[in-house]
């Protein structure tokens, strides 16, 4: 968040990316909250309707312009709403947390996992975890806006 | 720099907003420099850069007449990202303003001739100005006649003046491209129409502006009447980003429609290198 | 030695020439370091073909990308010439459905490596080149000063240097002998791998030095036979809107992250985006790294099979390694 | 836009720990905001009136409200801002209570998360179209798939209800298990009694087409205007001519033939009619075994024919049935019990399955209803019942309970006693499952009435003594070893996923569970209906249950169609994926990786082909979006552009 | 003032770590040790700057920066009421002085193309107009030209002094400076003591060397106007740009491509108004909101390439012609396409068909 906060990144806590599946995470989500079960406040969800949806370039774009990290979470693989989405996502998440190292950009960052619409706990667990380890990380370094030699120019 | 850069919008506000069909709308603006606004002038045909902030700029032609200086006019029709934005804004937000761009008609090379406006769809904002000039001005020129057409009477701009138009003592052929109950004006495409109508190309100009296609065969009708060349002007739209002849991508040949355009002659035209 | 060769190639080519509607191939550049695609339609044109190791050009993606080269008459097909990277693209192709494979005629060419110019202009100094010639592992070159001798190692490109596919995997008939691998494909990413033996900071530190070169010209994109959105290539569409016309490394990464992930699973490692880039970025080392992900966890190795599903347009639900 | 925000209190539910006041007052500098405001409940009809006010006065074009899941009251708020003249997809939800007001408490950080939850649905909105549904047209006609009973009432249930049925079976005669069955329980009543009346009714209806010995062959096309081509198989009997008299039975030479609707415990002919009662009652033969096929010199059916049917001929046909709606009906296959070496099923012959052990009580069995044994034809004098046998058991990939083994073991100890009141039977079990209405009173009956021992415990082996069976196993309530000395065993086979469950699914495009049941839309709330619009699942096809679950499944799946087919056409929903024709560049990778098979080719001129979304058919997961490379693709309501805005919002 | 000065070549470092203190510097640097690729660079101590070949990016966005902000906007919300929105505009733009060192001759040549469109009007664009006033350009006498260079060709050559500030000649030992605008006067003495006149003889002897020089055949510019009546050739710009990528390489390393783009990034309720460089081999920079392009395929673009240089500009300004001549279009070309080989042939097909 720019503008409207002046408040430190770290004070603010982290900026945690989700996105979560319409039909079991978000509802998973859903069920931790009404179940009361605390969570860090570091999440921002994302509702998409299947992690089929998931584009990886999503994540990868949370993170080269800052967030601090990205959670994908869908159904259990062959509890898809849609059959076969998450399986697909699979592939393509996995990929991309062996592919972000090598560009420079922490894996532990990104994390992807299976939560359905009642497992309420495992989600708050999820969540819990994920949080903490992003606070050990600190804030994402980041890629930088501007190349050197356009702030050279005055801009 | 601020007086002097072509980049800088004016800041103008819009004070009424009129649904013309289900994809074109008429903004009518005022620019908020009272003193600006009033000593704006520009010749009918001259363009104007709006500016969503945030989203970007896109060419509109000024569609009321220099005579009418209540508002500038212009009238949108959503294809893109700019429109699309322009067409969520209502009366009392601002928008900017870079006017007038480009080259206008020659109108005073028109005085004493009889006048053919051959206008398809939201092809007839640009020549809506000069017929409104005209109008404001009906005893300089001849005979005037307008055939204007679009695909159904839904499709038509400009209902609401169609009466004033008359009034003004103009020959107004409307025309839709298929029958329509309680449609009771012409039925047929416009070159079609313009073969039936029929009008005498002695001392007479035949502005034209509309769809490409419906400009290609326009021009066969008008060489069929025996227009010459020089007799035809036409519009060209391009995508434009300057709008001051810099930035490069509107060039046909040698020639910027934002500068030097958007208003040419067939004869013009027809030097310039064939890149529609 | 390469005299033959092309002699070889051309009456190859002439052979099945009635064949054909167009053969692409190459010909001389503007420099003898230089080569350029060229569209042989007639016997006429065959004397301008050529094979050297300055026939860096994959010339695939010309079959695929608009205006692409297409046969008039239909009974006629393509003919094309393809080193061993080059007939992977091929493959890759084929497998998407962009060619079919009996519309095309491949004269394939065993390499053993083509010459980077800049490799060489950088051991230089050279100036007015008259001629560069490649005799068995040395590169000798003729200009104003005389001739200058330098060892092949040294001048080829980088991907050259890690070859594991100089042969084509297809072809409708072959030019020259077979040529032994450098490596096996599992030994060929020494580089990434020395690149993995960094840190994250000098990873990031790396990258962000290479890609702030970046100038958005898409010659990279452009080169790749695979990226076949061509014109709607979405690092400048608005509609959708994943990249800003800023000069920020941000943007930098991004569209090299777009380019990456889209080849992921099908780069077929032609090396044409770092030979394309002006700025001298190693972004083939990218997809590199996509590669061996891809090759250590779903076994896949693009544009060796034409019948073979690319891993990322499939899946496998018992697959528990993930 | 002129976008409204309204921040939900729900009383202190989200108040308690979010400052609703400063979201509000944040959202208000937020782009494109003209109005933001906190209420109390937003949700009551005062609240909804306040949005539809705001809108009106406002002139608002779109609207968040932050408040509870979109999962709760989404469809509540899209119908409010509907009725002041939006559209309903002109609206997003910021779930500021179950994902911010009720799992913190740190009202500081809550309230900076409730506003950023509520940046992100502005910034989304702002990229929002109006989106519209479409109407398509209904074929009201339905397609049965199974022709066993749960198919059979689903079938009638339409046809009563007016409809046109086809109904597909893949056996020559629709009846399915339960035509096997001798009784059922709890009542003990004739299972082909009850059963045959309704077969009868199926071929008695004008509007049920019946193809017996027919398989789907492949499916196209989608809810309303499904395509079936339906593979009528040879039969090589004319069976508008056949009459059902059986002289070529009679006649036939071949007379080893496997009797497969009496589980191999008897033989049939080459040319045969499974059993008495089969409806269609026409002759097939099975070219296995008959000589005319397998040894190409007999033709005496066709010979012995008074109406010569039999057509050696014949060919495979297919036949297209055009309809609205499927109902799946496929049934079950039992458990291999040879699976357990222990038991000896498959490997002695007085080990058998208990459906074979029902067909020896039926009267229209292999015995004629005379309890013997398969070895030697004795009247066995003590019985082995044992439960679970692939069922509950997770080594053999069954941990699931099958639902019935419990109740016919029970109602097979009965008739046992009934028939041989001096035969002694007991029972292995692990647990009783009886939760249906007297089916617990019913196995008490067992046991007090008719003396059935029950033996709580697993059996670990089952082996010949001289030409009786020894059965080891364990009592686990008095913890000993026991051994109990048999003329017959009887293994409980539980249910498994019909062969070729699985191939169907894919036929269909819905999906099946690990075990190969059909999955149906929410286990509680929609357990008919399937994630393909249009398709229905009935009986053991869905999952194991017994002869009234699967009738009243029938029925229900009959009533979802009637309640499709009550109107002339379905609207569609819009939330689907749309290609831009100008940006597509025709890789067909969205056509190979959807899993409905919603888009397809369309052939433009001049040779060019782009690809399609059938609206109908799209259920909108986004598979394609994520794998279109330039993005031509995109799934309306959750654009690149949309879902980028929400990155963007948090992190740029 | 002599106006000149001599840099011997190991204090090269030391004059521009002095003048650096004055001005930014920007020099020719190796991007990447172990590369050959050279790119104009602010100059920071230490730096060495590469001036035995041609860079591979010339210093046009010294003058013409990739991006720069045009304005700046704010919506300013009224506290009392978010639907009351005003903008604030500001167009607001900080130029430094700036100081080239190391161009060459074609490398400043680029600019009169820019001059022409950007700052004659009828519209002048000031914020090129501002930066190109304040940045002065140290040209090397140039003596390395290679098989793609053609200066000559288009009216210029290796000792064309058109345009630049100072004067560099490399001799044995160093670099002979010279002032050839009042404004470059300024800064000699900064660079250097004065030259002796064994130097100042080294140096003419070169630079005459140099003007001799004829690099590219003169014959170039002659074709141009052929350009016309091949315009509807289709196969003739078939048979010359087949191979073309469409990539936008040859336009980003041209010194006088000038071509832009304008877009709107905003967040929030602030945003920017930017100019970045386009190229008019892309689709995107003619294509239509409604999806008509009327440079469709590479072959209509290049051709539009080739008749800009070519035909068009000179047409419009007094004859001069849109290229420096430097050659990096040629070079920097993944598939090696020769545009004068193209210029060239426009005339020698247009004479065989006539």
């Amino acid at each position: 968040m720019s503008g409207s906060n002046s408040v430190p990144v770290t004070e603010q806590g982290m900026k945690i990316v989700g996105f979560l599946c319409n039909w079991c995470s978000y509802g998973g989500a859903d069920t931790a909250g009404v179940c009361r079960f605390k969570q860090p406040t570091d999440l921002r969800i994302i509702r998409i309707p299947c992690t089929g949806r998931m584009d990886p370039l999503f994540a990868a774009k949370s993170l080269i312009y800052g967030a601090d990290g990205v959670l994908v979470s869908g159904c259990h693989p062959r509890d898809c709403h849609y059959a076969v989405g998450n399986l697909y996502a699979r592939r393509r998440l996995e990929v991309l947390k062996h592919f972000l190292p090598f560009m420079g950009i922490d894996p532990r960052r990104f994390h992807y996992t299976w939560v359905s619409a009642s497992e309420g706990q495992l989600w708050q667990r999820v969540v819990t975890d994920f949080s903490e380890q992003i606070h050990q990380l600190g804030p994402n370094p980041g890629i930088g806006a501007e190349s050197e030699i356009f702030e050279k120019l005055g801009n | 720099m601020h007086a002097h850069n072509p980049y800088l919008p004016e800041l103008a506000t819009i004070q009424e907003v009129i649904q013309e069909t289900h994809n074109i709308r008429t903004l009518r603006v005022t620019l908020d420099d009272a003193e600006k606004m009033r000593d704006f002038t520009f010749r009918p045909g001259q363009v104007g850069q709006l500016s969503v902030f945030g989203v970007g700029e896109s060419t509109f032609v000024i569609n009321s007449p220099p005579t009418r200086k209540d508002y500038l006019q212009f009238s949108v029709m959503r294809v893109g990202e700019v429109t699309q934005r322009i067409h969520q804004l209502n009366a009392g937000d601002q928008i900017g303003v870079r006017a007038p761009l480009g080259n206008g008609f020659r109108y005073e090379d028109m005085k004493g001739k009889d006048i053919l406006f051959i206008g398809g769809g939201i092809g007839m904002a640009p020549l809506r100005t000069l017929l409104l000039y005209m109008i404001d001005n009906r005893s300089d020129y001849g005979d005037i006649t307008v055939i204007y057409g679009a695909r159904s009477p839904k499709d038509l701009c400009y209902l609401y003046e169609f009466e004033e138009w008359r009034a003004g003592n103009i020959n107004l052929v409307l025309t839709v491209d298929a029958e329509f109950p309680g449609w009771n004006e012409r039925v047929g495409f416009v070159p079609t129409v313009l073969k039936e109508e029929a009008p005498s190309p002695k001392n007479r100009l035949a502005l034209v502006c509309g769809p490409p296609i419906m400009i290609k065969f326009v021009l066969f009708g008008l060489k069929e009447l025996d227009f010459e060349d020089h007799q035809i002007l036409s519009t060209l739209e391009k995508r434009m980003k300057c709008g001051i002849g810099i930035c490069g991508r509107c060039n046909m040949g040698s020639k910027y429609v934002c500068l030097d355009g958007p208003v040419f002659s067939y004869s013009e035209l027809r030097e310039m290198v064939p890149e529609m | 030695m390469f005299e033959n060769a092309t002699k070889q190639l051309r009456e190859t080519v002439e052979a099945a020439l009635p064949e054909l509607n167009t053969v692409v191939g190459w010909r001389a550049g503007y420099d003898p370091l230089h080569m350029t695609p060229v569209f042989i339609k007639n016997a006429g044109d065959l004397s301008k073909l050529e094979w050297s190791p300055f026939c860096v050009q994959n010339l695939s993606g010309y079959l695929v990308k608009d205006p692409a080269v297409r046969a008039q008459d239909p009974s006629k097909k393509i003919g094309i010439c393809v080193k061993g990277c080059d007939s992977r693209s091929l493959v890759a192709l084929i497998q998407e459905k962009f060619i079919e494979r009996n519309q095309i005629h491949v004269f394939g060419i065993p390499c053993r490596g083509t010459v980077d110019w800049r490799r060489v202009m950088k051991l230089g100094p050279l100036t007015g080149i008259q001629s560069a010639r490649v005799e068995e592992s040395r590169l000798v070159v003729e200009d104003a000063n005389g001739g200058h001798t330098f060892a092949l190692e040294d001048v080829l490109a980088r991907k050259c240097l890690r070859c594991a596919h100089p042969n084509p995997v297809i072809h409708d008939v072959l030019i020259g002998e077979p040529v032994t691998p450098r490596v096996a494909v599992e030994n060929s990413y020494g580089e990434v791998e020395r690149m993995e033996e960094q840190s994250l900071e000098d990873r990031l530190g790396f990258w962000k030095k290479e890609l702030d070169k970046c100038l958005r010209c898409y010659a990279c994109r452009n080169a790749c036979p695979l990226c076949v959105c061509q014109d709607r290539c979405i690092a400048e569409t608005r509609e959708p809107r994943w990249l800003t016309q800023r000069v920020g490394t941000s943007e930098k990464f991004l569209f090299h992250f777009i380019h990456a992930l889209h080849l992921a699973g099908r780069c077929t490692e032609c090396g044409e985006c770092e030979r394309a880039c002006p700025m001298e970025i190693p972004v083939t080392l990218i997809k590199e790294k996509l590669n061996k992900i891809t090759l250590e966890l779903m076994s896949y190795e693009a544009g060796m099979d034409p019948e073979a599903v690319p891993p990322l347009l499939t899946f496998n639900p018992g697959e528990t390694g993930l | 836009m002129r976008i409204g925000v309204f921040v939900c209190q729900c009383g202190t539910n989200i108040a308690g720990t979010v400052d609703t006041q400063e979201v509000a007052r944040r959202a208000g500098n937020l782009p494109d905001v003209a109005y933001a405001t906190s209420y109390m409940y937003t949700c009551s009809e005062p609240g909804q009136q306040e949005i539809q006010r705001a809108i009106r006065e406002k002139n608002l074009q779109g609207v968040v409200v932050a408040a509870c899941s979109p999962r709760m009251h989404e469809p509540t708020f899209r119908r409010a801002v509907e009725r002041a003249g939006l559209n309903r997809f002109m609206f997003e939800m910021a779930n500021i209570r179950e994902h911010v007001s009720w799992i913190n408490n740190d009202r500081e950080a809550n309230t900076r998360k409730a506003a950023e939850l509520v940046e992100m649905a502005v910034a989304k909105l702002r990229f929002n179209q109006p989106l519209f549904s479409s109407q398509i047209s209904v074929n009201k006609r339905v397609m049965v798939i199974g022709g066993g009973v749960a198919g059979i009432q689903a079938a009638l249930d339409c046809s009563d209800g007016g409809l046109d049925v086809v109904l597909v079976e893949r056996k020559s005669s629709i009846g399915g298990k339960m035509a096997q069955l001798d009784k059922t329980f709890p009542t003990v009543d004739c299972s082909s009694c009850i059963l045959g009346p309704k077969m009868v009714d199926v071929v008695q209806k004008d509007n049920i087409t019946l193809h017996a010995a027919s398989e789907v062959e492949s499916i196209s096309g989608y809810v309303g205007n499904f395509t079936v081509e339906v593979r009528k198989k040879a039969t090589y009997v004319d069976w508008t001519a056949c009459t059902g008299c059986g002289a070529c039975i009679e006649k036939c030479p071949s007379r080893k033939v496997p009797d497969v609707f009496n589980e191999n415990l008897a033989n049939a002919r080459a040319i045969n009619i499974p059993f008495p009662q089969a409806i269609p009652k026409k002759a097939t033969i099975n070219r296995d075994y008959c000589l005319h096929f397998t040894k190409g010199k007999c033709g005496t059916c066709q010979k012995v024919c008074p109406t010569g049917a039999v057509n050696y001929e014949m060919q495979d046909e297919i036949v297209t049935e055009q309809v609205g709606a499927i109902i799946v009906a496929t049934g079950y296959d039992l458990f291999d019990a040879s699976v357990y070496g222990e038991y000896g099923g498959g490997r002695y012959a007085d080990v058998i399955s208990g459906i074979q052990y029902e067909r020896i009580l039926s009267a229209s069995g292999p015995f004629g209803g005379h309890i013997k044994r398969p070895s030697d034809g004795k009247e066995p004098k003590d019985i082995v019942f044992i439960a679970c046998v692939g069922s509950r058991d997770a080594s053999v990939g069954r941990p699931y309970c099958s639902g019935v083994c419990c109740m016919y073991i029970a109602k097979q100890a009965i008739l046992t006693r009934d028939h041989l009141p001096d035969t002694r039977v007991w029972v292995f079990y692990m647990d009783i499952r009886a939760p249906g209405k007297n089916y617990d009173e019913f196995v008490r009956r067992a046991q007090e009435e008719y003396g059935v021992q029950y033996i709580r415990g697993r059996v670990g082996k089952v082996y010949p003594k001289g030409d009786r069976m020894v059965v080891q196993g364990n009592d686990t309530l008095l913890g000993v070893q026991v051994e109990v000395e048999a003329d017959l065993v009887v293994l409980a086979t539980g249910i498994e996923a019909s062969a070729g469950a699985r191939e169907l699914a894919e036929k269909l495009r819905i999906s099946y569970d690990q075990y190969g049941f059909y999955m149906e839309s929410h286990p509680k709330l929609r357990p008919v209906e399937t994630n393909t619009a249009g398709v229905y699942l009935a009986g053991v096809c869905q999952g194991p249950k017994d002869i009234p679950s699967s009738v009243a499944m029938g029925s229900a799946a009959a009533a979802k169609v009637q309640a499709l087919f009550s109107r002339d056409t379905i609207e569609t929903n819009p939330q689907v994926a749309l290609v831009n024709e100008r940006v597509c560049i025709s890789c067909g990778k969205c056509i190979q990786v959807c899993p409905f098979g919603a888009i397809q080719w369309k052939e433009l001129r001049g040779g060019i082909r782009k690809a399609e979304v059938l609206p109908s058919v799209c259920q909108g997961c986004g598979l394609c979006n994520a794998t279109c490379p330039p993005k031509a693709i995109q799934l309306q309501h959750a654009t690149d552009n949309q879902i980028l805005a929400e990155v963007n919002a948090l992190c740029a | 003032m002599s106006g000149k000065a001599f840099i011997p070549r190991d204090s090269l470092g030391a004059a521009l770590d002095r003048l650096s203190k004055k001005i930014e510097v920007w020099v020719p640097a190796m991007s990447e040790e172990g590369r050959w690729g050279v790119e104009f660079l602010p100059y920071r101590p230490g730096m060495r700057p590469v001036l035995d070949r041609q860079s591979t990016l010339s210093p046009k966005r010294v003058v013409f920066p990739q991006m720069e902000t045009l304005l700046r906007f704010e919506y300013i919300k009224d506290p009392d009421d978010p639907a009351k929105v005003k903008f604030r505009l500001d167009d607001g733009q900080e130029v430094k002085p700036q100081f080239v060192f190391g161009a060459r001759p074609c490398d400043v040549r680029g600019f009169f193309t820019f001059d022409r469109v950007f700052t004659e009007g009828p519209f002048v664009d000031g914020y090129y107009r501002n930066r190109r006033a304040s940045t002065l350009f140290a040209t090397l006498v140039c003596g390395e030209g290679d098989a793609a260079c053609f200066c000559s060709s288009v009216g210029s050559g290796p000792a064309d002094q058109a345009g630049s500030d100072l004067w560099v000649t490399p001799v044995d030992g160093g670099y002979v400076v010279e002032a050839l605008s009042e404004r470059g006067r300024e800064y000699v003495a900064l660079l250097g003591d004065a030259p002796s006149e064994l130097q100042e003889a080294a140096a003419r002897k070169v630079q005459e060397e140099a003007a001799q020089q004829q690099v590219g055949d003169p014959d170039l510019v002659k074709s141009a106007p052929s350009f016309r009546g091949r315009f509807e050739d289709l196969d003739y710009w078939r048979s010359m740009v087949s191979q073309c990528l469409g990539c936008g390489v040859c336009t980003y390393v041209c010194p006088t491509c000038y071509c832009f783009t304008i877009t709107d990034e905003g967040k929030d309720l602030k945003g920017e108004r930017l100019r970045s460089w386009d190229s008019c081999m892309f689709a995107q920079y003619t294509s239509e909101a409604s999806g008509h392009n009327p440079r469709p395929t590479k072959l209509e673009r290049y051709r539009n390439r080739v008749g800009h240089k070519f035909s068009y500009f000179p047409e419009k300004y007094d004859g001069m012609i849109a290229c420096c001549g430097c050659g990096r279009c040629i070079r920097s070309c993944p598939v090696s396409i020769d545009i004068r080989k193209v210029v060239q042939e426009l005339k020698e097909k247009a004479n065989a068909c006539a």
